[in-house]
């Protein structure tokens, strides 16, 4: 299951909802606010989605993870609006009967997430500058957006 | 001529001022309609590092618009 | 850090404990008591462990993930005594700067602790025998060990 | 002849009866204790299955023993 919210992610009950007697192993991943991105003191950070399609592709993620390495119970929530530091950004939970579908399950879906959801993040810097950031495939390609002051 | 509603999002709707508009387009795909707002989502990428999406259906470059449709322009994404 | 102990692992406070702002990707893992082993209906479970060298061990198992996959967190906790179906039997959590070494170093951990430190099961399944189970290189070497009655 | 405790755990402690016991053994090495123990804890498997500590530390079969060491004897791990 695909989420999205604009509160914060409450890992332990969104953890407790995947509990199933078959699992033996349970992969979980969190992104969190980080202070520093490319040489930037970040302050905090918004994030815009657009959500009918964030959910739809979310959910077809999830669909071929399943596909991919048969598990029990996933489900990721990525957060909206603004985030403080050190806060949790997107959540994504995989309980399996073993170990490796677990841990391939979950990074599966937050490296297509990470790249297919339409979803945003502006930082806010201590500078006072703020900037939108780019996927990390352009960022990887050397590409460049503006920084807006 | 089509009328084209064209949403804009992030950096994008930033640019334009708005989150969205219908124009009257002379256009038959996608990438038409990206060159044609190009000065108001104010990219200077090549459309190819951008996702669009009709009718909230993702598409790509190629795909025909038409008369009524809406067009979503995505900068690149960045989740997670 | 390892640790072991006998009562519940309290996940939600072991991940606070591992909070750091440069932190971007935290990977977490959880082996959970599930009801089934090898076509064996599982009542409960009972972990016996040599702590001075599981802890030793422990140590150098995470000590080796954070040489390979620069981390900025680690901690890993391992239950002991009698497990009852769900109970999480072992937990290991990774801060990193970027997700790739939060999962590497996750993944090393808990592949090397399984095969590497002092520590037995003991399943109790539900017909009313009982066995310990075999190490996972053992098991896939198609060794059998005793189940007692 | 070498008096070396021998500490058993899980299924060797269940076999043997005993968690550790002190042996006055012939042997020189700590692949000769697990062959003269092999009645008490009970193993049909060869030692390479299993682990073995002296003194403490995670040893392999060739370590030697010497009067007064503790030999520990873990059959096939299962942690996690």
């Amino acid at each position: 299951m695909m989420e999205l919210t604009d509160a914060a992610i409450e890992t332990a009950s969104l953890q407790a909802s995947l509990a199933n007697p078959a699992a033996g192993g349970y992969c979980a991943f969190e992104g969190w606010v980080r202070n520093e991105n490319e040489g930037h003191e970040v302050e905090r950070l918004e994030y815009e989605a657009y959500e009918p399609l964030c959910i739809r592709e979310g959910e077809k993620v999830i669909a071929e993870a399943r596909a991919k390495f048969p598990f029990l119970e996933a489900r990721c929530v990525h957060r909206v609006g603004r985030l403080e530091l050190g806060e949790c950004a997107v959540w994504i939970g995989v309980a399996a009967k073993h170990r490796d579908e677990a841990f391939r399950a979950c990074r599966y879906i937050i490296d297509e997430i990470k790249v297919r959801l339409p979803i945003w993040k502006k930082e806010h810097y201590v500078n006072g500058d703020s900037g939108w950031v780019n996927c990390e495939r352009c960022a990887s390609h050397g590409m460049k957006h503006g920084i807006e002051k | 001529m089509k009328n084209v509603t064209v949403c804009y999002f992030a950096m994008f709707r930033e640019h334009a001022g708005v989150a969205e508009e219908t124009l009257s387009l002379d256009v038959d795909t996608t990438a038409d309609v990206f060159e044609q707002t190009r000065d108001r989502h104010g990219s200077a990428e090549p459309n190819g590092h951008c996702k669009v999406a009709v009718n909230d259906r993702l598409a790509d470059w190629n795909t025909p618009v038409s008369d009524g449709d809406t067009v979503l322009l995505f900068p690149p994404v960045a989740g997670g």
